[in-house]
């Protein structure tokens, strides 16, 4: 029952060379005639259309924007649930106080229209 | 092979890997690619908190770090990424290179001889350990343990803190991210 | 004492610090210098740490019977936490602000960025 | 399953017989890093041939539920068909595209399966059985989960076609939006048990378990927190992005989402890891909502010295890695902006809500004397708070579906003509 | 018996009442009422000034310091109204009784009451004046001119009384401009007749350069003694002031002239007195002024205004003699100048009257020559000789015009008898210069003022001849009459200080008086033996009938005064006479506000003598001359054979032609209107003139052409070279200085400028070598 992070460390190592082996024995076994045609982009058979880069909504960005922040604010809310027993009211307003403000930005966004897929 | 000897292999690995990263990012061609080395030198930080008995910070470290602010910067590069590849870096590099190692030499010769007044802290024990009733009031004063005291977790004494000492800090952190959160939405919407 | 002086925590420290500076100096794209921010950070977060777990003040207490000096304050870890924190909040604003420029200007090339040259 | 029991049934016996082997002193170093050596391969061993047999009885399970058979031909019932898969992976030809980048495209294949397996190392399977008992057990599950996103977007920049990297662009602000609710959702379940390690939350819906300190029967959380086991369970959904939720790569989209220009094993690692992710959220959830390792009886816990925790605690994963499937089987896919709506709009505000229920009756139960000592009051206050939170869901999920059709509903106002023109013009 | 406080109390009713009734008359004129309404108002209000300044002197008389000179010193002093807060102290009207004041207020009365009554029927023709526009007789235009000349006279009689009374300098001069303005007024009183309105003109301005120094003098006295009163001023203590005030310093660059403050005050104010007494350099007004009636120029410009000059040294006489306050007799300071003045106007005046043909003009000149007598005898210090003769030469030079008033109303009267004339005096041709006969000064047979159409007068008007022949004999300084006592006065006086003493300028003066008395006797006989004996040279002369009586009556009057006045000032010397009137007049006069007291000569009978057989004598040679043959002598006038110098007597020393070409008025000013027919020059001396400037004119202009043009040439050169070379050097040397500064400024500018390169990067690299730099030195 020891905060051993050897081990995860360990086992980390073993996890990263199970896809190499992998992918060494496929690369053994596998045939290999790469041919122009096989390695031109898939676009479903077709030519594809365009240059390969595209302009993006904005939206993506917003989401993971309010992703960030409401991760941080978790960051924050475990150590107050871990302690929430052994901490008394005072902590309980601290933590409402808290999520009251971040939802008010959670407000903001909704009536904002930032999650919006569109 | 010591145990200490492995934890300096350790060392020089997790360092190797977060500088290496760092590396990565200056000289990475694409944005793209800089930004993946970025994340590799933050796994690596990651890796010297566990070295420095932080884990909840470790932890924190890859959440954050990893799982957002660098999907945050991905999104960026993917919403900006006019030209694919080709990043030579700016007209005054060399002019950069000649602050930015003096700049080095200097901060790692403060590091070296500065006095630190080093205590003799030891490991952390692990969490659930018992321990004596008057050290129970010097590390959890607020936290009441009917049967026989208990080493409360890092994590635990972390929220008792937050929550006690830095408690300003923590409100004033909240109204930080709710306007980051508020402003980046005005500035990023079109 | 632990296994590792604590200078070396602080060479990486100041080693990644100086290689975000460097890249914050000398990237031209501008996400490249926000991401020399971030290993900026991250090298004051890991000093930040390091000082803690070696310098911090300690007490002494009896745990499983043994006495043992135990570190008092967990300041060092809450400092990081809310470098974090910032971090993150100063990264999507930072981000918000570039794509805000790409919108209008349509490069995030720092270079072509002077319109208020003298 | 049965090799956890061996480990766990001797780990003494076994420690001193490697010291013996090696000639060490049983606390050694080498003795440490052979134990874990071995408890990793084992984890590999049992992960490994339980995700081969996962996909065995996926396509079983969704024949039977599409009335069908399923793979039978391969050994009996189809049971060596996943052995049939692997040759198969492993001989197909695995084609780089020349535009794509080839380093960036290659290890985003090989980056997908490691933060699959890691998160193994949290599961605990008996009472002495877990590979690592972190302090922050649940929290690493978490933040090694959240690290998949990367691999899927080297995937989708790497192979530099344009569908790919919408699909990785699209799959990310899935599982990033899904990501919120499934964290805040647990936190109820922290509150009242205390700890972050699995083994500790596992303890605290037990008999004696650390939660008895707020003084009610060791049931496990689901009774205590329904609405946030649903919440976990549709947020981790959408995270391994099965059925309900799996937009990016769904057979109805126009192309395999991320892993578009993927073939061969690389393309293998991609459903490897996927499978990886499904049962280790199935364990996740069982832990904790469902006691874990815990038998739902306490006498069923053992039998003579054999603790039977592995067995309670595969059990639980099997069954829900099937409800996984049953989703798959059974649910119509979301359209995008149902599935990011339904993400920000109702289960985080849920998910708050549920958090602010707990903390109130959590202090209430707790602090007031008298009733700290009956645990049956305390279930009667609780599930007056879940009936409300319950109600509160239906009406949100009502709202959401109403406002959700808006869009469809319009367009084809739209095209009736019927919209007034400032309607149109929005 | 009368008590000078309570009277004094009223003494601002004597020029209460004159005003009232100007304003009365005013009033009339205003509505339009009838002239003879306005006459008598006119007449009351002197009346009652008079019954008020009679009684004044009475009381002056018998105040309890009159006897012994207390008066002088603690004069009374009323005030009337204070009308100019000042600072420290305010400017007030008042009253102050004095014997000076108390007897010439008496004089005023007495002599305006007269003329008034005189006036009213000499002006009577007035009534029937015609308008000139209509040509018909208006009875409202005559109405209002009648009732103008009233009221005009009224403000007059305020303006003198006033200015007697007076207790400051400033009340002083506020009634002396009235006086100036009613003179201007009454002299143009004709002023359609551009020869009245000229002389109007000229009179007003010759008296204003007057005023200007005596305002200046008074000036100077307030700036020392911070205030106008007489009592102040001329205290003992106040002539200490003035004593001992510093003199004026003139800074004429290196060259610096001291002029001792007596001597600057003293000459301001005698340049008021020159001013209105028509003294030798300013008299030229007064032979003009005789354009006004005949009323008129006996008020003004015989009695009262004239002699409102010498009243005015009298009362500032202590000033003059501030040099020697102690002896109040002593000649010094400005009095010198007062006495040369003096002496030279009396002999100048007497010279011109014997050649003049026009009655006026001759007693007009006599004036001038008496005032000068009067003025001379102050400059030498004959304080009470001279105040004696101003009251005496008051009454019987008004009765001479009054007569002369009757002689001209008589022989015009006479002409309208047979030709019909027009009413009022319309005559045109000047008087003094008839074109043509009697070689250049030919009588104009149609003037009645002229002497030569006169003769055999004294059957015509007996009553006229008789009353003229007394103010005649006074005049001559004829022993009895009124004039020898004060004339014989001054001359005395004047011998025993210029003999006796062996003071220069006293005998200078005396003899000059003496001359002046021959000449006096002479053009008196002349005058007397032209108008009132021999044959009538014209039909005006022949039928001219007596006067009104209300225009003799006055005459009989001031004959009487003219004949017994003189006993009151009788020198105690003389063994009859003398000890039984015991000349109350020197002992009422002489005390000065300093309380000096003018001691009486011891008697001596040579003077008396001198000015006996001098009188005589005139007249001896005026009979020779004129009295055996009139008619011959108004043919030609024997002087005539002088030539030259009866030319240049005849023409008034040509004094007018010099003002004129001095006082060159603007020729942008319309001249017209200016200059009269008398005063132009006439061509020929124009010519002699001009010829002379011409050639002055063109030598200027050789050289202007050969030595000023050669200079401002060479300047000119001199100058542009300068100006280019100066223009090279500012273009290269200052521009190029500028420019030079810009460049620099310029291109520092630009190199800064490249610092500001805009990006982000750059500004990092410069924020961090500074932070380099900071943490070297903290670290090193």
């Amino acid at each position: 029952m020891s905060d051993n992070w050897g081990f995860i460390a360990l086992f980390s190592l073993i996890a990263l060379t199970v896809p190499i082996i992998g992918l060494l024995a496929a690369w053994l076994l596998r045939p290999h005639r790469p041919g122009p045609i096989k390695q031109t982009t898939y676009e479903c058979g077709l030519e594809t259309v365009g240059d390969t880069w595209l302009q993006f909504k904005v939206q993506y960005y917003l989401y993971a924007l309010i992703f960030v922040l409401f991760d941080v604010e978790t960051v924050f809310l475990y150590p107050w649930a871990v302690a929430y027993n052994k901490l008394g009211i005072l902590a309980l307003v601290e933590m409402f106080i808290f999520l009251a403000i971040l939802a008010v930005g959670l407000a903001y966004a909704w009536r904002k229209g930032a999650l919006e897929w569109v | 092979m010591s145990p200490l000897l492995l934890q300096q292999i350790a060392f020089m690995v997790l360092a190797a890997i977060s500088l290496s990263g760092a590396w990565g990012v200056i000289r990475a061609h694409s944005v793209f690619v800089s930004a993946l080395w970025l994340i590799l030198s933050f796994v690596g930080v990651a890796g010297l908190y566990v070295m420095l008995e932080a884990g909840f910070l470790a932890v924190i470290q890859v959440l954050v770090y990893v799982g957002a602010i660098s999907v945050l910067i991905l999104f960026a590069i993917m919403l900006t990424e006019d030209v694919m590849g080709q990043a030579e870096p700016a007209s005054q590099w060399p002019l950069a290179v000649l602050i930015v190692l003096p700049f080095f030499g200097m901060l790692a010769k403060a590091a070296f001889t500065a006095d630190w007044q080093l205590s003799a802290g030891s490991v952390a024990p692990p969490e659930g350990a018992s321990i004596s009733a008057e050290t129970a009031k010097l590390v959890t004063t607020a936290i009441p343990a009917e049967q026989g005291f208990r080493l409360p977790g890092q994590v635990v004494m972390l929220g008792r803190s937050l929550m006690t000492e830095h408690l300003l800090a923590f409100e004033v952190v909240a109204v930080v991210l709710l306007v980051a959160l508020v402003g980046a939405i005005v500035i990023a919407r079109d | 004492m632990p296994a590792i002086p604590v200078w070396w925590y602080l060479m990486v420290a100041t080693g990644l610090f100086s290689i975000g500076l460097y890249a914050t100096l000398t990237r031209r794209n501008a996400v490249n210098v926000l991401m020399g921010v971030e290993l900026m950070l991250n090298a004051v977060n890991l000093n930040a740490v390091a000082l803690w777990r070696y310098a911090s003040p300690t007490v002494s207490a009896t745990v499983d019977g043994q006495s043992v000096q135990l570190l008092s304050t967990l300041d060092g870890q809450v400092f990081a936490i809310f470098v974090i924190a910032l971090a993150a909040a100063e990264a999507a604003v930072g981000l918000a602000l570039i794509i805000a420029v790409y919108r209008s200007r349509r490069t995030v090339e720092l270079e072509q960025l002077d319109m208020l040259q003298g | 399953m049965i090799a956890m029991h061996f480990l766990q049934a001797s780990v003494g016996w076994i420690r001193g017989l490697i010291a013996g082997q090696l000639g060490l002193a049983a606390d050694a170093l080498w003795v440490d890093l052979a134990i874990w050596l071995i408890s990793a391969l084992v984890i590999l061993g049992v992960v490994q041939v339980g995700m081969l047999y996962a996909t065995w009885l996926e396509r079983k399970f969704l024949g039977r539920i599409q009335d069908r058979l399923g793979p039978n031909r391969v050994g009996i019932f189809g049971l060596l068909q996943p052995f049939a898969d692997m040759v198969k992976m492993l001989t197909k030809e695995d084609i780089t595209p020349a535009q794509a980048h080839r380093g960036v495209f290659n290890l985003g294949a090989i980056l997908v399966v490691p933060p699959a397996i890691v998160v193994f190392a949290v599961v605990p399977v008996g009472i002495g059985l877990i590979a690592t008992d972190l302090s922050v057990g649940f929290l690493f599950f978490i933040s090694v989960a959240s690290t998949a996103i990367i691999p899927i977007f080297m995937a989708g920049w790497g192979s530099r076609n344009k569908f790919a990297i919408i699909g990785a662009m699209r799959a990310v602000a899935q599982i990033v939006s899904y990501e919120i609710p499934q964290v805040l959702s647990v936190v109820g379940v922290l509150l009242l048990a205390g700890t972050l390690s699995t083994q500790g939350l596992t303890l605290a819906q037990g008999n004696g378990g650390a939660g008895d300190a707020i003084g009610y029967p060791g049931l496990w959380f689901v009774l205590i927190q329904p609405i946030a086991f649903v919440i976990f369970l549709l947020a981790t959904t959408a995270e391994i992005e099965r059925t309900p939720f799996d937009i990016p790569e769904a057979e109805s989209e126009i192309i395999a989402g991320y892993h578009t220009e993927y073939s061969g094993l690389k393309f293998g690692l991609f459903q490897l890891s996927q499978y990886f992710m499904t049962i280790a959220s199935a364990a996740m959830a069982s832990i904790l909502f469902f006691g874990g390792w815990l038998a739902p009886l306490p006498f069923l816990q053992r039998i003579g010295p054999l603790d039977l925790g592995w067995f309670w605690m595969g059990a639980k994963t099997i069954f829900f890695v099937l409800v996984f499937m049953w989703f798959r089987g059974t649910w119509p896919r979301l359209r995008s902006d149902q599935l990011m709506g339904f993400a920000w709009k109702v289960l985080v505000p849920l998910s708050l809500a549920n958090l602010l229920m707990t903390g109130l009756i959590g202090y209430v139960t707790q602090s007031s004397t008298n009733l700290s000592g009956q645990p049956l009051l305390i279930l009667l206050f609780f599930a007056v708070a879940n009936a409300l939170l319950l109600m509160a869901t239906l009406w949100l999920i009502g709202w959401w579906r109403k406002n959700s059709e808006r869009p469809r509903i319009r367009f084809e106002q739209a095209a009736a003509g019927e919209l007034p023109p400032a309607e149109v013009a929005a | 018996m009368l008590d000078l406080n309570v009277i004094g109390g009223y003494a601002w009713l004597i020029p209460g009442f004159t005003f009232a009734a100007f304003v009365v008359i005013m009033a009339i004129i205003a509505t339009g009422g009838s002239g003879r309404l306005a006459a008598r108002v006119a007449v009351a209000g002197i009346l009652l000034s008079t019954l008020v300044s009679v009684p004044l002197l009475l009381a002056a008389l018998g105040a309890e310091g009159g006897e012994h000179g207390g008066l002088a010193a603690e004069p009374f002093v009323a005030t009337w109204w204070s009308w100019l807060p000042m600072g420290e102290g305010t400017l007030d009207f008042g009253a102050l009784i004095d014997p000076l004041s108390a007897a010439t207020a008496a004089m005023v009365g007495i002599l305006c009451s007269a003329i008034f009554i005189y006036a009213t029927a000499y002006m009577a023709g007035e009534l029937e004046a015609y308008d000139d526009a209509s040509g018909a007789v208006d009875p409202a235009v005559g109405n209002a001119r009648y009732a103008r000349f009233f009221a005009y006279v009224s403000l007059f009689a305020t303006g003198m009384l006033g200015f007697v009374l007076a207790s400051n300098l400033l009340q002083a001069m506020v009634f002396w401009e009235i006086m100036g303005l009613c003179s201007f007024l009454l002299i143009g009183f004709w002023y359609f007749k551009p020869s009245a309105a000229a002389a109007a003109k000229k009179a007003f301005l010759t008296t204003r350069i007057g005023d200007l120094f005596f305002f200046v003098g008074i000036m100077i006295l307030f700036w020392m003694h911070g205030s106008v009163d007489y009592t102040t001023m001329l205290s003992h203590a106040g002539i200490g002031v003035l004593h001992d005030a510093a003199p004026l310093v003139l800074q004429f660059g290196p060259a610096s002239l001291a002029i001792p403050m007596i001597l600057l005050v003293g000459l301001m104010i005698f340049g008021g007195t020159v001013g209105k007494s028509a003294q030798f350099p300013l008299h030229v007004w007064l032979p003009d002024a005789m354009e006004g009636p005949t009323p008129v120029s006996a008020l003004i410009h015989a009695a009262t205004m004239v002699s409102a000059g010498v009243f005015l040294v009298a009362r500032m006489y202590p000033a003059f003699a501030a040099a020697t306050p102690d002896a109040p007799g002593s000649i010094s300071g400005p009095m010198f100048v007062v006495a040369a003045i003096g002496a030279i106007t009396a002999l100048g005046a007497a010279t011109i009257a014997t050649t003049q043909f026009d009655i006026k003009r001759v007693l007009a000149y006599s004036t001038i020559s008496q005032l000068g007598y009067m003025v001379a005898a102050l400059g030498i210090g004959a304080y009470v000789a001279a105040v004696f003769h101003l009251i005496t030469h008051a009454f019987f030079k008004a009765l001479l015009f009054l007569g002369s008033g009757s002689v001209i109303h008589g022989v015009e009267h006479g002409m309208h008898h047979d030709h019909g004339h027009g009413h009022g005096h319309d005559h045109d041709a000047a008087a003094s210069a008839p074109a043509g006969g009697y070689g250049a000064y030919a009588a104009d047979p149609r003037d009645p003022q002229d002497m030569r159409n006169m003769g055999n007068l004294r059957e015509r008007m007996p009553l006229t001849f008789w009353t003229y022949m007394a103010g005649t004999l006074a005049l001559t300084g004829i022993p009895v009459w009124a004039g020898f006592w004060s004339k014989d006065e001054i001359l005395a006086e004047a011998f025993h200080k210029g003999i006796q003493s062996q003071i220069v300028i006293a005998g200078f003066v005396w003899l000059l008086l003496t001359l002046a008395a021959f000449m006096t006797a002479f053009y008196m006989a002349r005058q007397v033996f032209m108008t009132f004996f021999g044959p009538p040279a014209s039909e005006g002369a022949r039928h001219a009938p007596e006067s009104a009586p209300a225009m003799v009556y006055p005459l009989v009057v001031l004959a009487i005064f003219a004949t017994l006045l003189g006993f009151v000032g009788v020198p105690e010397g003389l063994p009859g006479l003398g000890p039984a009137l015991g000349n109350p007049f020197h002992h009422f006069m002489g005390y000065l506000s300093t309380g000096a007291h003018f001691e009486s000569l011891e008697f001596s009978w040579l003077p008396m003598l001198a000015s006996v057989v001098v009188a005589a004598l005139g007249w001896l040679v005026g009979w020779l001359i004129y009295g055996r043959d009139p008619a011959a002598v108004r043919a030609q006038d024997p002087l005539q054979r002088l030539g030259g110098a009866w030319k240049l007597l005849y023409d008034k020393y040509r004094l007018d032609e010099l003002y004129g070409l001095v006082v060159r008025s603007d020729p942008r000013i319309h001249r017209e209107s200016d200059a009269s027919e008398a005063d132009k020059p006439n061509a020929e001396q124009l010519g002699r003139l001009v010829a002379l400037v011409d050639a002055f004119g063109t030598l200027n202009g050789q050289i202007d052409k050969l030595v000023v043009d050669g200079l401002v040439n060479l300047a000119g050169r001199a100058g542009e070279v300068f100006s280019r070379v100066n223009g090279w050097i500012d273009a290269n040397v200052v521009d190029a200085l500028v420019n030079l500064v810009a460049y620099v400024n310029g291109e520092i500018s630009r190199g800064l400028k490249l610092l500001q390169t805009g990006r982000v990067q750059n500004y990092l690299l410069v924020v961090f070598f500074s932070l380099l730099i900071l943490v070297g030195a903290f670290v090193m």
